[in-house]
């Protein structure tokens, strides 16, 4: 196969860890059908990737994706051909697979290794740890290409040009923001439209107010339900997006255009003459909706969504989300594929060509393509606490449904309580 | 033809036919333009504003300080912000918040001793005592007007889509025999429940009718699974196209058979009795009789399955694999999309590469939606 | 070889009965032709005689054997449908063609057949044209030659001349008796509302009344002796004058009392037992002759003269109000509305109802 | 190459087997119970036979491909609805009364039921016109293929379209959606059209009344041209304008068919979802049952047994729908 | 108040010529009869005078007024379509209803005159009806009732009377001709195959031939003195028989030489220049007499006897060779096959035509 870095060339690369596996599967014949989430571009570089596992066993990779890959996923393993690996986005989908018993577990060895080799691997290990059928706990997904979602977006030049500093903690932030007003701009563009998903971003930004306002088992009971959603906790937290999206003046087009505006338009207000906003509030994937020619690190920057002052003992949570591999049909491949996950290599060679990030200390930071990528890597591997995105843990209904339309309601003009409250209710009615 | 084709009538005819292909094309023609249109555009002017020249406010970048020369002391970055355009430049300024700060060809300060000037034809130039630092150059924010622009590219994009010609074979391997088939078994069937006696007959139209409702995500899962059983029994892949062709099929028969059945029974009875006389079994009158004189119904029936099964990609998902072998156009151009689905150019431009073959086959199609077919075949009321 | 019988047959449509048991016997071969006011079921008993219409009650034999269930395309038939029924998207050759076809013949038998009967029925420029570019004349004569192409065993026409004009329609009529002579074996049963075609071509009329038969016989014996009014009035155009009358004296010949006065003598023998009954004395307009004598029938006013250059149409007021008595004269007379004339008649011609309407000749 | 030839192979293939099935199956019954030839009570008995087979004979494939395509998954899913969400604990009627307290649910139920009176009557309405106007007029061909398009344009790419149409701008910046647009050239105030509860169920319905129009067009279009000439000219002889030849004459005459189309979409309508799901998801009150159901099923691993339950009170509102087609084909069959 | 008038009306049906050119005056309240065979496109110029079909050349005036372009509607005319065209959804009352209705005629208006028509027409138990359910008559009924119903400037009769039976024939065409004497402004136009019905209702009669007028004229002078050939053998049922001929004399009467040797007198003027000239004899069946003596025009063998009761027509062969000479002698006569008979006629009722088939009598 056409292998886009060659073996051995280039130092960035751990090429001893790609031979090692090499040397340990050999499969030839085989094939492995992978189904995942990625289309188009990202298709082709994960791609590029699983060449260098069909090049280390011989075995033929067929991949394939899909609009609707949930509901393939879900007809597919309920009908009985389900592909070998699937790699899904959504540990809700994940947990409902494996309790009907159609996940195999990976076993103790794999649990340890997330342990040794992740940064925060307690917190990847729980992630990826579900009920089986049997109703036992394990270890049944492999968590691998991961999107920090904790990252506010700005224009540098527009910043130096106003004399704006990225602010360090979230009072910061919010004086930034007053600033930005009181300096005739508008500080924010949040577009939480997204067709059927309309309302998704809005969870981001509640969950990353969570971390910064709660403990991290607060957010775990909350993710559980263990607290209601309307709990004080929940309902400071979305006051607290509130704060940010719900005046008028704070939010490029005012409070109403929040929930119809679509995220992937959004954050072009950045780069409008004049700019329409100053900061976006967005995961590491947006740059893909810049304009075209716009350059992550030069034209367009990230900063860390700043922590509280006032709560120094949140640290620095990380709220991020990312796609976990798992075995749907036993097969030597398969078991093979998640190892060859574990290899530095399988890594690198995304991080080498865009938009891959890793908490694997084992793969070597300097792969990453970019400065920008890099320093979302460190991020990640800087983190204190990684909690994934609360909403996709949540049951489908309430992460995918309930908690959307409440945000739509919350931003147009209903008020916390009464949102959560009806976020409660809908989760009642599932249980 | 009746002779009243002059009558002030048809001039209202004419109006309001104008009118509603005004309300339906509308959107489309939306569409149409914004798939003309430069990807970063859609997002932030109306479409119809392609059409006519505009003034926009623009953000351009100098040439980075590498490219300064010396000049007379001076050091000098000269270019053009508007590449090979027929723009003209109005107004200009340096800083995001006041874009419009300078008239063209005014002199603005820009800090550190610096001056800018931009023409209306876009030439700037930046001079400074000293050299310039940097690695990237100055923004300037200007108003122009921009001409309509469009581009090709995005159809150019999605054409050049690898493995774009072989979705496309697949596409058709699966919409010619799913569209052929239903119909001439829907035929059969509907002339059976249109014009042979049997007991059950207007209780089985209805259950027809009924199944009409039965939604198309209910049966994916029993079926796949029956697929995958057959499959196995019989030691061949699951997903063929056999099992898609009677995949769309089954989802398409209760409409072509109501359709097709409710065409036929207004058909003439003498026509049938006649034949019928002339010693023609079921069979015969069907194939010689009812099947050329139901070309119209066949015809509308045609183009809706063909247009289902080539618009559709969940049955061919589920049924026919989303392997590279297999994709059909409908999830290749999904694809091209990227996982977050947000490059309106592209499916704006696939949109309109995708309508091509259901509107060829509308057109060919329409031609069997003649009048008067039945003209002169039987006299009386 | 017992031909076609009909066995008490009827016929209802929902709770409308049309046929009211009909009773035929039709021998192979014959020529029988039905006529029938309009709407009193000659098509619905062409049609179940093809088997198109279901038999409500009664047995239909071919050949002697049962036939009620048997399909249309067994009982080997053509017919010629009162609404044509052709095939609109075939040609006019196509449409002839058709039945053979079916039948597997060879293409030249079928070539040959279909540009026979095209010659006769002078359709030959047509072959190519699809019936919505034909006449209303031209549209029946493709369905005749659709059913004189094949070969069945009966033939059934609905009217099938009634759109054609007088010279086409004379020469079909011939060509349809001349089929029926060259297929001794083929039973052909006829609809039609032409006296004319009626008289010529018939080996017995059936004439049927509201699902009824009314009489069955021969075409002369029903112009000469109809064995009811209704008969009477039917057969023959313009229709029998009939006058009330009372039987004054009975015997070998029969005297009547006219409304008028006027006492007439019938050949027609009565019983006794009929003096003083109230009748209907029976005369057809082409047997009233005008009398310059003493010795007439009845006079009367001449309201309407109709001349049709052949003969002369006189409606005569004056003995039964509101219905006028026609005459009918060879030639063109010199008559003006409003002469008062005296008629006479053979008195061999003359017809007696009785108050039922039953013909005192049958009796 | 190859892959064009493989395609060609399997579509003559394909279409070659049905043929032969149909032609096959008849031939053998006519061989099996021959009737050609032969005469007298044989004859009359084996027709008997075949014309009872035949018509099973024509239904059998149609048949075959409803039971395993739709009528099983029926039963499937009356089976799932009185299971758990794995489908595998038998509940009872626990999902339908779920059904009946939940709040989404009742929301669906209304606004499919709007969505039951305003598209199909007037998809087939805009239909009818259209296909009766464009009937008569020298470029009537290129305005129908131009009211057909919406119904050929794959529905992503109508989705991109009414985001055009409906996009909302904050008041101020630049309209990219053209209501917006003349809204604000007007004078107004811009929306976001799609937000606005119970109105935005129309903003939807707009859409699939603008892509079922196409198919109402076709159809009807196809019966009217059935009509026979002559009525229409003797209506004209009578005196009648336009109007009444349209609604005394021509509608009259394709009744049928209009029952049709409208059943057609009322059922369409029923398991519409993909207008909502794209546009909406069925937030700010917009859901619908099909929506809802496949939310249930296949949203964040699915509960099988809730989506089958709204999938059966999807069925049972066409029953009344079935009836009527009963009684209308027994009234045709009495002809 | 100048009625309709046809000039130079041409009709095609793409390369098919239909129509040749019609030049025809109709005035007000006449009663015009169009007859001609099948196909001469009796049917086209009544759709084209309808405004049904478009003119592809010539004008169309109706009250002096050009209506080529005049939509239907806008001519007030009602007309009986020769396939009905009945409106399928409708019963009987509201398809005859529909034209008053639109009218915007009162209810009561309405119901009067469709019971009035639909008494006339017999149609009265079937007004329920859907014409699905009706006979052929009485669909064609309902079509007549249709128009009758109305009050138009125009009548147009497309063969109304060739579905209905003899009685109801005579009925009907009386009650137009009725129709016709109450409503003395009203034109109609009336195509027929019946020649009685030619003859009794038309003020004139329009003889077409292949798109051709061949000639137009009162009824009886169309029989007593037909232009040509075509129209002298048309008019008259059998047709007139045409018998070969030599002229050897001229001069007020002209004397002629048979094909079969005899010659013959006929009262008709012709120039001395055609003398020797080939000319057509004619003599119409009912003019030919038995003659028992010498002096007879012409003698054959019968081949046919057709009794008709009233009439009986014989077969003459041995005059013109494969077309035998009719003869329609009055009565029931004892004359049988082989039998050889003398006839005369009326030198008066004699007709030539010279060898382009034109009358000597107009010449
Ligand atoms: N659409 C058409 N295309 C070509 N020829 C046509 C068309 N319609 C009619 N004709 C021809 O025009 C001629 C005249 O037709 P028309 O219907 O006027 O005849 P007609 O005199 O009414 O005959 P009939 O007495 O049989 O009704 C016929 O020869 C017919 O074949
Ligand atoms: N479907 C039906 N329902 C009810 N009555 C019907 C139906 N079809 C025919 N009739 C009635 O049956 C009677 C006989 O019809 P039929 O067609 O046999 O008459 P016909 O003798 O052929 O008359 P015509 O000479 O007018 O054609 C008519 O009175 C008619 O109204
Ligand atoms: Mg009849
Ligand atoms: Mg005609």
């Amino acid at each position: 196969a056409d292998l886009k870095f060659k073996p051995g060339e280039d130092a960035k690369f751990n090429w001893q860890s790609f031979e090692d596996f090499k040397k340990g599967h050999d499969l030839k014949g085989q094939t492995l059908t992978i189904f995942g989430p990625w289309r188009g571009e990202d298709e082709t570089l994960f791609r590029a990737v699983y060449a260098y596992f069909s090049e280390a066993t011989g075995v033929e990779v067929k991949y394939s994706s899909s609009e609707n890959y949930e509901q393939q996923i879900v007809i597919d393993t309920q009908a009985g051909s389900p592909p070998d690996v699937a790699i899904l986005p959504q540990p809700g989908l994940i947990a409902d697979l494996a309790s009907k018993g159609y996940l195999t577990p990976l076993g103790d060895e794999t649990q340890k290794w997330l342990l040794d080799n992740y940064a925060a691997g307690q917190s990847w290990v729980d992630l990826s740890t579900f009920k089986g059928k049997d109703g036992n706990a394990a270890l049944y997904a492999f968590p691998y290409k991961i999107d920090v979602k904790s990252l506010v977006w700005y224009v540098p030049e527009n910043f130096e040009d106003a004399g704006y500093d990225v602010p360090k903690t979230m009072e910061d932030l919010k004086a930034l923001t007053e600033q930005i007003v009181a300096d005739g701009g508008t500080p924010w563009c949040i577009g939480l439209g997204s067709g059927g998903a309309t309302g998704w971003p809005a969870t981001d930004w509640v969950e990353d107010l969570m971390l910064r306002t709660q403990s991290p088992e607060t957010y775990d009971k909350w993710v559980k339900n263990e607290i209601p959603f309307n709990d004080a906790a929940v309902v400071g937290a979305i006051d607290e997006f509130g704060w940010f999206a719900k005046n008028d003046k704070f939010v490029d087009g005012g409070a109403a255009a929040v929930a119809s505006t679509d995220f992937r338009d959004s954050p072009k207000g950045l780069f409008a003459s004049p700019p329409k906003c100053y900061l976006h509030h967005q995961a590491s994937f947006i740059p893909s909706f810049f304009p075209e020619g716009t350059v992550v690190g030069e034209d367009a920057d990230f900063f860390y969504m700043p922590p509280y002052a006032s709560k120094p003992e949140l640290g620095n949570p990380v709220l991020g989300a990312g796609t976990l591999a798992m075995i749907t049909r036993d097969t030597p491949a398969s078991r093979a594929f998640i190892e060859f996950l574990k290899t530095p290599i399988a890594h690198e060679v995304w991080m080498a060509q865009s938009s891959f990030l890793t908490p694997f200390k084992g793969a070597n930071k300097e792969a990453y393509a970019n400065g920008p990528m890099k320093k979302q890597g460190e991020i990640l591997l800087d983190s204190t606490t990684f909690r994934f995105d609360g909403s996709d843990l949540m049951p489908g209904k309430i992460g995918a449904g309930a908690f959307w339309t409440g945000m739509i309601d919350f931003v147009g003009g209903k008020s916390a309580p009464d949102v959560a409250e009806g976020i409660q209710k809908a989760w009642d009615a599932i249980k | 033809m009746i002779a009243t084709s002059r009558s002030p009538l048809i001039i209202v005819v004419h109006l309001s036919v104008l009118l509603l292909v005004a309300f339906w094309t509308l959107p489309t023609a939306g569409l149409l333009i914004s798939s003309l249109r430069d990807k970063d555009q859609l997002a932030v002017s109306g479409w119809w504003t392609a059409l006519s020249t505009s003034s926009q406010n623009l953000t351009g970048r100098a040439a980075s300080p590498e490219a300064q020369v010396e000049k007379d002391g001076k050091f000098v970055i000269a270019g053009n912000l508007i590449e090979g355009g027929t723009s003209k430049v109005s107004a200009f300024g340096v800083r995001p918040m006041q874009p419009t700060a300078f008239e063209v060809g005014t002199t603005a300060d820009i800090g550190d001793g610096q001056t800018l000037t931009v023409n209306e034809d876009g030439s700037y130039e930046i001079v400074s005592p000293t050299r310039i630092e940097g690695t990237r150059g100055q923004r300037i924010f200007y108003t122009a007007s921009v001409p309509p622009r469009f581009t090709l590219d995005n159809y150019r994009e999605v054409l050049n889509a690898e493995g774009i010609g072989a979705s496309f074979i697949n596409s058709l391997t699966v919409a010619i025999p799913a569209t052929i088939i239903p119909i001439l078994v829907a035929a059969f069937c509907a002339y059976a429940l249109a014009w042979m006696p049997f007991p059950g007959r207007a209780i089985l139209i209805a259950v027809i009718v009924g199944l009409l409702v039965v939604p198309l995500q209910m049966s994916l899962i029993p079926l796949l699974k029956l697929y995958n059983g057959v499959g196995a029994f019989f030691g061949v892949p699951a997903k063929t196209y056999v099992g898609i062709w009677l995949a769309h099929m089954g989802f398409g028969l209760p409409l072509a058979v109501y359709l097709l059945r409710n065409y036929m029974a207004g058909l003439p009875r003498e026509i049938m009795e006649s034949a019928r006389v002339d010693g023609a079994s079921d069979f015969d009158i069907f194939v010689k009789i009812i099947l050329p004189l139901s070309f119209p119904a066949l015809a509308s029936f045609a183009i809706f399955q063909f247009l289902w099964t080539w618009n559709d990609l969940l049955v061919a998902m589920v049924f026919l694999g989303t392997g590279n072998n297999e994709l059909v156009l409908t999830g290749r151009l999904v694809n091209l999309l990227g996982s977050r689905g947000g490059n309106w150019e592209i499916l704006t431009a696939s949109a309109f590469i995708t309508i091509i073959v259901p509107l060829i086959v509308f057109f060919s199609l329409q031609r069997y939606l003649v009048r008067g077919l039945l003209a002169g075949s039987v006299k009386g009321g | 070889m017992t031909g076609l019988v009909l066995k008490d047959i009827r016929k209802s449509y929902g709770a409308v009965d049309v046929i009211h048991g009909i009773d035929l016997d039709i021998k192979q071969g014959e020529f029988i032709v039905f006529v029938g006011p309009s709407g009193c079921g000659k098509s619905t008993l062409l049609r179940m005689i093809a088997g198109l219409e279901e038999i409500t009650g009664g047995d239909m034999l071919i050949d002697g054997e049962r036939v009620n269930d048997v399909p249309p395309s067994k009982r080997g038939i053509a017919m010629v449908f009162q609404s044509y029924a052709l095939y609109p998207h075939m040609t006019v050759y196509d449409n002839m063609a058709f039945g053979m076809r079916i039948a597997g013949e060879s293409k030249e038998e079928i070539d040959r057949r279909v540009r026979a009967a095209a010659d006769i029925l002078q359709l030959t420029t047509y072959l190519d044209r699809l019936p919505k570019a034909l006449s209303g004349g031209q549209r029946q004569r493709v369905a005749i030659g659709r059913a004189i192409c094949r070969n069945p065993k009966v033939f059934l026409f609905d009217e099938p001349l009634s759109n054609l004009d007088a010279a086409l329609r004379v020469a079909t009529r011939i060509e349809i008796a001349k089929l029926n002579e060259q297929m001794a074996d083929t039973t052909m049963i006829y609809v039609t509302h032409d006296q004319v075609e009626a008289m010529t071509l018939a080996d017995r009329i059936v004439v049927l009344s509201a699902g009824r038969i009314e009489q069955v016989g021969a075409p002369l014996e029903l112009y000469e002796r109809p064995a009811n009014l209704f008969v009477a009035r039917f057969i023959g155009s313009p229709a029998m004058n009939v006058i009330p009358a009372k039987i004054t004296s009975a015997g070998a010949a029969t005297a009547l009392e006219l409304t008028g006065g006027r006492t007439v003598t019938v050949d027609i023998a009565t019983a006794a037992s009929e003096v003083g009954k109230v009748a209907s004395f029976g005369v057809r307009p082409e047997d009233l002759q005008i009398s310059t004598g003493d010795d007439f029938l009845f006079a009367g006013t001449v309201s309407i003269v109709e001349a049709l250059g052949e003969v002369t149409l006189l409606y005569i007021e004056g003995l039964v109000p509101g219905e006028p008595i026609i005459a009918k004269i060879p030639g063109i007379l010199d008559v003006k509305r409003g002469d008062t004339i005296r008629f006479t008649a053979d008195r061999a011609k003359l017809h007696l109802f009785n108050a039922a309407g039953q013909s005192y000749r049958g009796l | 190459m190859q892959q064009l030839l493989f395609a060609i192979f399997t579509m003559v293939g394909g279409v070659l087997a049905c043929v032969v099935y149909f032609f096959g199956t008849n031939w053998l019954l006519d061989k099996i119970f021959p009737s050609k030839g032969l005469t007298g009570p044989q004859a009359s008995k084996n027709l008997r036979i075949t014309n009872a087979i035949r018509p099973w004979l024509f239904m059998a494939p149609a048949l075959f491909a409803l039971g395993i395509y739709l009528v099983y998954p029926v039963f499937e899913s009356v089976r799932l609805s009185l299971h758990d969400r794995s489908g595998q604990q038998f509940v009872g009627l626990s999902n339908f009364r779920w059904m009946l307290g939940d709040s989404e649910f009742r929301q669906s139920i209304f606004n499919n039921f709007l969505w039951l009176l305003v598209v199909p009557a007037l998809s087939t309405f805009f239909g009818l016109v259209i296909a009766a106007l464009t009937d008569r007029i020298w470029w009537g061909n290129i305005a129908k293929t131009l009211i057909f398009m919406p119904m050929a344009i794959s529905f992503v790419g109508a989705a991109v379209i009414w985001k055009f149409v409906y996009d909302y701008r904050s008041e101020g910046s630049e309209q990219i959606g053209i209501l917006n647009a003349i809204v604000v050239a007007m004078g107004g105030q811009p929306e976001a059209w799609m937000t606005i509860p119970f109105w935005n169920n129309f903003f939807l319905m707009v859409i699939l009344i603008w892509i079922q129009t196409g198919f109402a067009m076709v159809i009807l279009s196809a019966a009217l041209r059935g009509i026979p000439e002559e009525t229409i000219e003797a209506a004209v002889i009578d005196g009648a304008n336009g109007f009444q030849i349209f609604f005394k004459i021509m509608v009259p005459q394709i009744w049928g068919t209009i029952a049709v189309v409208w059943t057609t979409i009322t059922i369409l309508v029923l398991k519409v979802f993909d207008i909502v799901l794209a546009m909406t998801n069925g937030q700010w009150q917009t859901q619908v049952l099909a929506n809802l159901m496949f939310d249930w099923m296949f949203r964040g691993g699915g509960d099988f047994g809730r989506g089958a339950s709204i999938a059966v009170v999807i069925m049972i509102l066409v029953i009344p729908i079935m009836i009527w087609n009963i009684r209308n084909a027994t009234r045709e069959m009495e002809r």
